[in-house]
């Protein structure tokens, strides 16, 4: 039982309900920016489980992790972005079925 | 069942909801809006966990920059609507939902099971702005340092990849 | 224990000099790319001199905990961080010439090149999941980015799209897992996971499993290794030297530094199991599939993944002359790999184009300099005794058998006999056939020289003469905490 | 320089020739001849050198002798020890005579990449001449394994059409056999820590120890076993041999079955004999057995042959299979006489394959049915491989009958006779399928024109084959010269048995073979 | 002085190396002048150390050069023997061996290169010293040196013409089928190394005598062994094949190495080995039979022969199943004196046999001789007595011999084998004297141009068979029968010392005392059975031009064909051991060595490719199979770590 009675089982409960769906979306979706969108939300899934339990601790730590974290996830999507984009230029798509250019 | 509960599940619910339309809808602007609803949702999650200032940053950075990065993008490239037909082999489409279920299945469990933590602090507890910044700055100071790096890598690297070729 | 403000002392500068220099040299070399094009041809020459400055930082550095216990400077990380410094060196040299016949050197190049190695360095000093979780970061993007360094190439640019999302789906593994970390111990520090009542802890173990594919991914262990081979056939050779070296050898550091950290009192079974599971898949995968390469590049990352299994037995042994062993195995990686695809950029004329074995036909007499080298070192991954790659494998088997997992050392060896396949494949090509075409290969530039020289200088002298580095492995090894 | 020689002779020898391979790197490629020339130089050398260890050896003792011993990796108790006894000092001596016979002979011969055939061969004879002095398994392990890389070279560059499998096979089975052996190395190194405390892989130090149940010790035996068995090669593991053999370029062929092969068996005598005695006493009745059945098998598919290099590639698996008797009966006559089989083995095979060379380099056919009646052609090429003919087969004045003879004695007086009667039937096996091939080449009637203009054996040629025609006759007369130093090491080796079989307890008895006293 | 003992063959030795050496360049007077003048020298040297023991007073000598290989318990020397025995034999190998290269020097020297001149030459004085080497040899082992030398030689002489097919396959046959006992002599002599601890021949026979009962059935064993050596090497059924196949040689050579010394080989050793044997009853009973079959075997097959070098062939066969026949009743004596004076006859026979063939320019059919007499006097002089000797007829050395024999086997109480032999001795003077009357009687049957071109062989060839011939006459009265006296019988005298007497419980010495009135009796038979061979012989085919045989072949053919085509022996060995031998090596080499070793190697390894070949389509390029591959190992590992929980 945490701050003003919400249990930690429900956060963790929607943490992992959320990092699962991202996973779901990832193994799902075709194009390749639908995917980054899940990975986005399983990062989420990760902060809202970190500030469950610093929330639980009391430990301000978890904030703090939480904030490098969001930071590095605007970082990531701003290579991403780029990454497609470079991309789209050659194939004029970002669906990764038909990006397999590199295999066997 | 305190209030703060009932709110928490609900915006949890929220934020679910909306995860599950960003990934079966097909349009991905419309996935996006859905993400961006569920962010909103997660950020009131976070206040009601008391980090207020997480909470501000997951508004304004993710909704507000990131996911507007991406609409524009998305329109940058206007992205098709994915084909109901041939999503990806069937096979891989079985596959991944056996391990997708059994994978949730596990995870649930041991949260269940073992996610509590050993010693419950007593007391009531509120998350200062000032002190989330002193710690920052002071124990964590060598990640923040690291992160300007590991910022401006992305900054140059975005830059590399997205300018138009000017040599070669 | 809450410091004070802003709290950043001499000790900490001394700490954190090598990482400082390398993030500063990065700046400089793109402001000196952008504005004064003229120096561009210094970029490299200023590069190397930041990775030199950087590692003597580390030497010079007190070895110690700093930032606040989150830092650390001992000679673990003297050792690896010496590891990753060479391995960057060689990246270097060898992209100068590659990026000067590509009509592509752009100091983005070496400044990626230098912040990736900072990341790689943050991964092994950090004493700090948060830490090591930006260090990832860190090395990531710049390495998306570098994989998709040829915009003109979309091999490259799917190269760096499938990096870029695999990547990012394993680090959200690794972060669920430090998430759930930090929830059991209330804390980010390493030191703060060897609580006794974690090691038995369930999740706590789920956690682990996070982390561990987390960096499995990075070092590109079956089954999380899909990447590598179209990375690393997309991705430009020099980076590849990179990267398929050093953060391989990062994640395995972070990986033993954590576990290490929890299983105070030994390795449960069943985590054992797993993690043996995963060597003998990962060899056998990477072995049996590198037979039917046609293109060198992935061949060389099939090889990477049965390496990576290889070093996995070592991870499975889990002790202090395992990690002893590791340490060695990786230098040994590193000449030998690193070698291997130097020799492949100074070899392939055409960057822009797929690297198939077949083109390497009767090179053996055409360039003799690098396609020995490559032969060495092939010889040296395949194991053969008086090469680095021996000697590397000697360690690890013998901390294998020392534990008692025979099972593993004999099914380590079988596969290392069926390394030898394609290993003597390539060499038969170089050596054996008569060649193809009549175009001469690029005459060969110095930098080209020196790094296939150190390369095959290392090789030998590590495995004529490894007490030296074995002695050192065990000092480093020692530094960390492990049940007697 | 003086003291180098005096007490460091061994090494010298050992990293002489990799040194002038060293040097050879200096040399431009184009400079063939030159490089040739100095290669033969400095394996003239090598010999020269070797030749005091002849003189010097202490023929009284049967421990090593020239021991030299520094540090390798001290926290492992891993070192650079070297010496020799009476066995190793005439494999060595037979290494440094084959090696300049070979580039002698390849000196009008090797046209492709020279300097590249010359480095291989001086690294070949470091990693050979390395194999058989080192006395630290880990310094063995390395110089066993190091042998392999220039071989496949030497097979896989210079060799004959399907050279590419030949040389592939040859490295495959050769690792395929070691690997275990590697892994039993390291246990046996292990074990003597965990038993004494301390690191070593020092022969003298494993040889003391003692295995807890026979179960491992049979293991590890085997893993020995294999890798040697191969590299003999025993009957069922053989194929290699002849593909190898018979691609490999007249000089490696040579080298191949002059040396290589006997490593096998010396391997067996120097590690796993002593290290291992219950095991090696109790499967030593399957040694013999397969002995047998190579010695049979070998000398009827030899005969099958239509291509000269490859029937006598099958009658070095007859050959070995008799060495391979000799080891398994044990007793000192036949042990003695195994290993001066080896010798002769490498003497008259090496003939033979440099003489079989000689008739390719000039008509380009290793196919008997393309030779006959050249006897009158090329009668100095026909007296040699006469010679070499004769000697293969065991007749008296020449090496073979000593090495045959001892052998059989030796296996006839051992508990196991019927094998000395299955294995003399090679004298008649022997005797068939070497005849048959000198009468299809050398005699007959001269059915081909092109064979008239055969052109005789080149002077560098004639001086290979005639050094090695002398030791046969040399061996044949005074053969007490090779056994005097022989004895006491093998009686060294023998007895190392059977004390540690005294000293086992746990073991199961298994009575050594008696020498039969009238 | 007296000369050592090696030296004597140590001078062959000498003329084989210079021969080999120099002799191409030197030319054939050189050859001609070593080759013969070295086993001059052997034998001056050989008689000057034999004199002693024709004068009686000499014992045995052995004497040690230099020890040969010595290794644990087993050591044997190079050491040399001279006993009554050697003495027998040196005496006349020498002697005979150097008349017969003097006849080389004339029969060989015109139609030869003088490489091929200086080869065979060479081969000629290894052969020598080979055989003096067995001879004179001290131990097993030296024995066994010149055992094999002499068969060594024996391939390269009878392949001497090696670009004509036959000899080449001749040459291998002789050294295959002679390995073959080899085989068995070796298995002896471990046998005996087992038994006594040694190979030197006085330690060995002096244990075997003092302790007879001592070794039993293991002793039979060994002496089995041994003799299946002999058999070998002197052409005993059932490994006689390679004899006549060896006339493929120069006729010299048939001369030497096929009638005279070599083939005596097995007899010596067997008499070497008499000791043994005599307490072996069983196995000499064996060494008997085998030799009286033998004897009439190869004289039946005699008969039916046209070539007239194989005819003496397969009598030389039959006589040495003779001289085994004297060995296995105990009359050793009898058999070494056979040996001796078949030596100086069949000699003389064989080179008159070449002087024929040379002067008819190579012909050896005797259908198309006849009527040589009055062409070739003294080749038919010689002829015509070394025939009569052979036939048994007195007072020629043969008869003395061949009379000593069948008298040894009738006192040896073998009526059996006394009457094969018998029969043996009218068929041997009826086959020899067919060949007589065919070649010098009658019409000549050849063409003209060989009528124009006969005529009598030079002086080296021709004063050989002369002194052949005269010894031929008197050889045989160093053995004169007991009738004439105690003291009559000299050889037996001689041989005396190294025929001990051996007791041994069960069987008593075959004594050969018997009655004067049998003796006699004996001789009587013997000598008609042999006039009537020869008379009717010269009345078949001098008289009456074989048409009564001919006629009789014609009447039983089926007999005829199968005894002139040596009873098929050739085609049976064939078909029993070449055949299967050959296709069994066939059959080793392409299915177990390719097809199941290296099959199922190869398909190891293919399975391997394989699979690597498969399992890379797994990479599909598409990075959600990778998300996929991922997830499925992180559920893997959760399987594994949470399995039971």
């Amino acid at each position: 039982m945490i701050v003003g009675g919400i249990p930690l089982g429900d956060v963790l409960l929607a943490s992992g309900a959320l990092f699962v769906i991202g996973i779901a979306g990832a193994l799902l979706r075709r194009n390749a920016i639908s995917i980054f969108l899940s990975v986005e939300l399983m990062m989420n899934a990760a902060n809202l489980a970190v500030l469950g339990y610093a929330a639980a601790l009391h430990n301000l730590e978890g904030q703090v992790v939480v904030f490098f974290v969001i930071a590095i996830a605007a970082a990531e999507a701003a290579v991403g972005l780029a990454i497609f984009v470079a991309l789209f230029r050659h194939t004029e798509t970002i669906d990764v079925n038909r990006i397999n250019l590199l295999k066997w | 069942m305190t209030a703060a509960r009932l709110a928490f599940d609900a915006a949890a619910g929220v934020a679910i909801i909306f995860a599950c339309v960003m990934v079966v809808h097909r349009n991905p602007v419309k996935s996006v809006l859905a993400l961006v609803v569920s962010f909103f949702a997660l950020a009131v999650t976070y206040v009601l966990l008391s980090a207020p200032l997480i909470a501000a940053v997951q508004v304004i950075v993710y909704a507000g920059a990131i996911l507007v990065l991406f609409l524009f993008v998305l329109m940058l490239l206007n992205v098709p609507e994915e084909a109901r037909r041939g999503s990806g082999h069937p096979i891989q489409n079985f596959l991944a939902s056996v391990a997708i279920v059994v994978f949730a299945a596990a995870l649930l469990a041991v949260f269940r099971a073992y996610g509590g933590i050993a010693s419950q602090p007593a007391g009531d507890w509120k998350a200062d702005v000032a002190d989330v910044a002193r710690l920052v700055f002071s124990e964590h100071l060598l990640s923040f340092e690291a992160l300007s790096v590991l910022l401006l890598a992305a900054l140059v690297g975005a830059f590399t990849l997205a300018r138009r070729e000017s040599r070669s | 224990m809450t410091p004070s403000f802003l709290s950043f002392g001499p000790d900490e500068l001394a700490a954190c000099g090598p990482e400082i220099v390398l993030a500063a040299a990065g700046c400089l070399v793109v402001l000196l790319d952008a504005f004064a094009p003229s120096s561009r041809r210094w970029l490299a020459t200023l590069s190397l001199a930041a990775i030199a400055v950087s590692a003597w930082f580390l030497l010079a550095a007190p070895s110690g905990v700093t930032f606040s216990g989150r830092y650390e400077t001992s000679t673990l990380t003297v050792a690896v961080g010496l590891f990753a410094a060479a391995t960057a060196a060689i990246a270097v040299l060898v992209a100068k010439p590659y990026l000067q016949r590509t009509g592509q050197e752009r100091g983005e190049f070496y400044a990626l090149l230098l912040w990736g190695h900072l990341g790689v360095s943050l991964m092994m000093r950090g004493i700090d999941l948060l830490v090591v979780f930006i260090g990832l970061e860190t090395l990531s993007l710049s390495f998306y980015v570098l994989a998709a360094f040829f915009r003109g190439i979309q091999a490259s640019s799917e190269a760096g799209l499938k990096y870029f999302l695999t990547g990012a789906f394993a680090s959200a593994f690794t972060l669920y897992g430090i998430a759930l970390l930090f929830g059991k111990a209330g804390s980010v520090r390493i030191a703060a996971l060897s609580r006794p009542d974690l090691a038995g802890d369930p999740l706590v173990a789920l956690a682990l499993l996070f982390l561990l594919v987390g960096f499995g991914f990075k070092m590109s262990l079956a089954p999380f290794h899909a990447w590598a081979p179209d990375v690393y056939q997309g991705m430009p050779t020099p980076a590849v030297a990179y990267l398929s070296v050093a953060p391989k050898g990062a994640s395995v550091i972070v990986l033993y530094r954590v576990l290490s950290a929890v299983f105070q009192t030994g390795m449960p079974d069943r985590f054992g199991t797993a993690l043996a599971a995963l060597a003998i898949l990962s060899m056998s995968l990477g072995n049996v599939v590198a037979l039917a390469q046609r293109d060198i590049k992935r061949l060389l990352a099939y090889s990477g993944i049965a390496h990576m299994g290889y070093v996995t037995i070592a991870l499975a042994v889990f002790g202090r002359e395992a990690l002893a062993a590791v340490i060695v195995y990786f230098f040994a990686y590193l000449v030998s790999n690193a070698g291997a695809f130097a020799a492949v950029a100074a070899l392939y004329r055409d960057e822009t184009k797929p690297h198939p074995v077949g083109l390497l036909a009767g090179e053996g007499r055409r360039t003799p300099f690098p396609s020995s080298v490559l032969a060495l070192c092939l010889f040296s991954l395949a194991g053969i005794p008086a090469t680095a790659g021996f000697i590397g494998k000697f360690f690890v088997f013998k901390a294998a058998i020392e534990k008692g997992l025979y099972a593993l050392a004999i099914i380590g060896v079988i596969n290392s006999l069926v390394s030898i396949g394609y290993y003597l494949k390539v060499v038969y090509v170089l050596y054996m056939r008569e060649p193809v075409g009549e175009e001469r290969p690029p005459s060969l530039s110095p930098a080209d020289r020196l790094a296939l020289g150190i390369c095959a200088a290392g090789i030998l002298a590590l495995g004529v003469f490894p007490s030296g580095l074995w002695d050192l492995a065990r000092r480093a090894a020692a530094s960390l905490p492990f049940a007697p | 320089m003086r003291d180098l020689l005096g007490s460091h002779l061994l090494t010298v020898l050992v990293f002489l020739p990799t040194a002038a391979a060293a040097l050879l790197l200096l040399f431009p490629e184009r400079r063939a001849r030159e490089a040739k020339g100095f290669a033969l130089a400095a394996s003239v050398l090598e010999l020269a050198l070797s030749l005091p260890l002849w003189s010097r050896f202490d023929l009284a003792s049967g421990t090593f002798q020239f021991v030299e011993r520094a540090d390798w990796i001290p926290s492992l108790g891993i070192s650079y020890t070297v010496g020799i006894d009476g066995i190793s000092l005439l494999l060595l001596l037979l290494t440094t005579l084959l090696t300049p016979v070979s580039l002698l002979y390849s000196l009008t011969h090797v046209e492709k990449s020279v300097r590249a055939f010359s480095i291989a061969f001086l690294v070949l004879e470091t990693g050979v001449v390395g194999t058989l002095v080192a006395l630290d398994l880990a310094l063995f392990y390395v110089f066993w394994e190091v042998m392999l890389v220039p071989m496949y070279f030497i097979i896989g560059i210079w060799g004959g059409g399907r050279r590419i499998y030949a040389a592939m096979k040859f490295f495959l089975f050769t690792m395929a056999g070691s690997l275990l052996m590697f892994l039993a190395i390291l246990y046996l190194a292990i074990r003597h820590r965990a038993v004494t405390g301390g690191w070593s892989f020092l022969l003298s130090d494993l040889a003391r120890l003692t295995y807890p149940t026979m179960a491992i010790q049979t293991v590890l035996f085997l893993a020995f076993a294999l890798a040697f068995a191969i590299k003999v090669p025993v009957f069922p593991l053989h194929t290699w041999l002849p593909d190898a053999h018979t691609e490999a370029p007249t000089a490696g062929s040579i080298i191949l079955a002059g040396i290589l092969l006997k490593l096998g068996v010396y391997g067996y005598l120097r590690f796993a004999l002593p290290l291992f005695p219950d095991s090696a006493m109790r499967y030593a009745p399957w040694l013999g057995v397969l002995g047998v059945i190579g010695v049979i098998y070998g000398a009827f598919v030899a005969y099958a042959q239509k291509d000269m290099k490859r029937l006598v590639a099958y009658s070095s698996v007859s050959h070995l299979g008799l060495v391979v008797i000799g080891i398994g009966a044990f007793t000192s006559v036949a042990m003695t006489g195994s290993v001066l089989q080896m010798i002769n083995h490498g003497l008259s095979t090496g003939a033979l394959f440099l003489l079989v060379g000689v008739l390719y380099e000039r008509s380009h056919t290793r196919d008997i049915a393309d030779y006959g009646g050249i006897a009158g052609v090329v009668p100095v090429t026909t007296a040699l491989f006469l010679v070499a003919t004769f000697s293969s087969i065991g007749l008296p004045g020449l090496n073979g009958f000593v090495g045959e003879f001892l052998i059989l004695l030796g296996t006839w007086t051992s508990p196991h006779r019927w094998w000395a009667v299955a294995a003399a039937t090679g004298v008649i096996l022997s005797a068939i399928y070497m005849l048959s091939l000198v009468q299809r080449v050398f005699w007959n009637p001269l059915t081909r024109e092109e064979n008239r203009r055969l052109p005789e054996i080149r002077p560098s040629e004639l001086v290979a084959a005639m050094a090695l025609v002398a030791l046969m006759v040399w061996i044949g007369v005074r053969p007490n010269d090779f056994l005097d130093r022989l004895r006491p090491s093998i009686e060294e080796v023998r007895r190392s048995v059977a004390t540690r079989k005294a000293a086992e307890t746990r073991s199961v008895a298994v009575p050594l073979p008696s020498e039969a006293r009238p | 002085m007296t000369i050592a003992l090696w030296i004597i063959p140590a001078l062959a030795l000498v003329g084989f190396l210079l021969c080999l050496l120099l002799g191409r360049r030197l030319g054939k007077s050189f050859v001609s002048a070593v080759g013969v003048g070295s086993v001059g020298l052997a034998t001056v040297a050989a008689w000057m150390r034999l004199i002693p023991f024709f004068r009686g007073d000499a014992g045995v000598a052995v004497e040690k050069l230099a020890p040969w290989i010595s290794v644990g318990n087993f050591s044997v020397d190079l050491s040399f023997r001279l006993d009554p025995l050697s003495a027998l034999m040196i005496s006349f190998v020498t002697f005979v061996g150097f008349l017969i290269h003097l006849y080389s020097i004339g029969y060989m020297k015109h139609d030869e290169t003088d490489a091929g001149y200086a080869r065979f030459f060479a081969y000629m004085n290894l052969f020598m010293f080979s055989m003096l080497t067995l001879v004179l040899a001290n131990n097993f082992v030296l024995m066994f040196v010149g055992w094999e030398g002499v068969g060594l030689c024996s391939y390269l002489l009878i392949g001497y013409y090696y670009e004509k097919d036959f000899a080449a396959a001749a040459g291998k046959k002789a050294f295959v089928v002679n390995r073959i006992g080899d085989f068995g002599f070796l298995l002896g002599m471990f046998g005996i190394f087992s038994l006594f601890g040694t190979f030197d021949f006085d330690r060995v026979f002096s244990t075997a005598a003092a302790d007879p009962a001592r070794f039993g059935r293991a002793l039979t064993a060994v002496c089995l062994l041994l003799f299946v050596g002999a058999t070998g090497k002197s052409a005993q059924v059932p490994l006689h094949v390679w004899l006549p196949d060896a006339m493929a040689g120069p006729t010299p050579v048939s001369a030497l190495i096929h009638a005279a010394t070599m083939v005596t080989a097995g007899v010596y050793m067997v008499t070497r080995c008499n000791v043994l044997f005599r307490l072996a009853p069983d196995a000499m009973f064996v060494v008997a039979v085998v030799g009286g079959i033998t004897a009439i075997f190869a004289a039946v097959i005699a008969v039916a022969q046209t070539d007239i070098k194989r005819v003496l062939a397969y009598s030389t066969v039959s006589q040495l199943g003779y001289m085994f026949l004297a060995c296995g009743v105990g009359a050793y004596v009898a058999g070494m004196f056979h040996v001796l004076t078949h030596a100086f006859f069949k000699a003389c026979l064989f080179l008159g046999s070449g002087a024929v063939i040379h002067a008819l320019g190579g012909e050896q059919d005797v259908r198309r001789m006849g009527g040589l007499a009055r062409r070739l006097p003294t080749t038919y002089r010689t002829f015509l007595i070394a025939t009569l000797a052979l036939s048994g007829i007195p007072p020629l050395a043969g008869f003395f011999s061949k009379d000593a024999i069948l008298t040894g086997v009738f006192a040896a109480h073998r009526p059996v084998l006394f009457a094969i032999g018998l029969f043996t001795a009218g068929l041997t003077a009826f086959y020899m004297f067919r060949v007589v009357s065919l070649t010098f009687y009658g019409e000549f049957r050849g063409t003209p141009e060989q009528a124009g071109h006969v005529h009598e062989a030079p002086p080296t060839m021709t004063v050989p068979l002369v002194v052949l011939a005269f010894l031929s006459t008197v050889g045989g009265f160093v053995g004169l029968p007991e009738v004439f006296g105690e003291r009559a019988n000299r050889i037996a005298a001689f041989l005396a010392p190294v025929l001990p007497p051996v007791f041994f419980p069960g069987r008593e010495e075959a004594g050969h005392h018997l009655p004067v009135s049998t003796e006699w009796l004996l001789i009587g038979v013997s000598v008609a059975v042999a006039l009537i061979g020869l008379l009717l012989a010269w009345k078949w085919y001098a008289k009456e031009g074989g048409r009564p045989a001919a006629a009789l072949a014609a009447r039983f053919p089926a007999l005829y064909a199968l005894v002139s085509n040596k009873f098929r022996i050739d085609e049976l060995y064939d078909l029993l051991f070449v055949r299967p031998f050959v296709s069994l090596a066939r059959v080793l080499w392409k299915v177990v060595d390719v097809l199941i070793i290296d099959g199922v190697l190869n398909a190891g390894a293919f399975i391997v490719e394989l699979v690597g070949d498969t399992l890379r389509f797994l990479q599909t390029g598409n990075v959600r199979n990778y998300a996929l591959t991922f997830l499925l190992g992180i559920v893997a590992l959760v399987l594994i770590v949470f399995g039971g929980m």
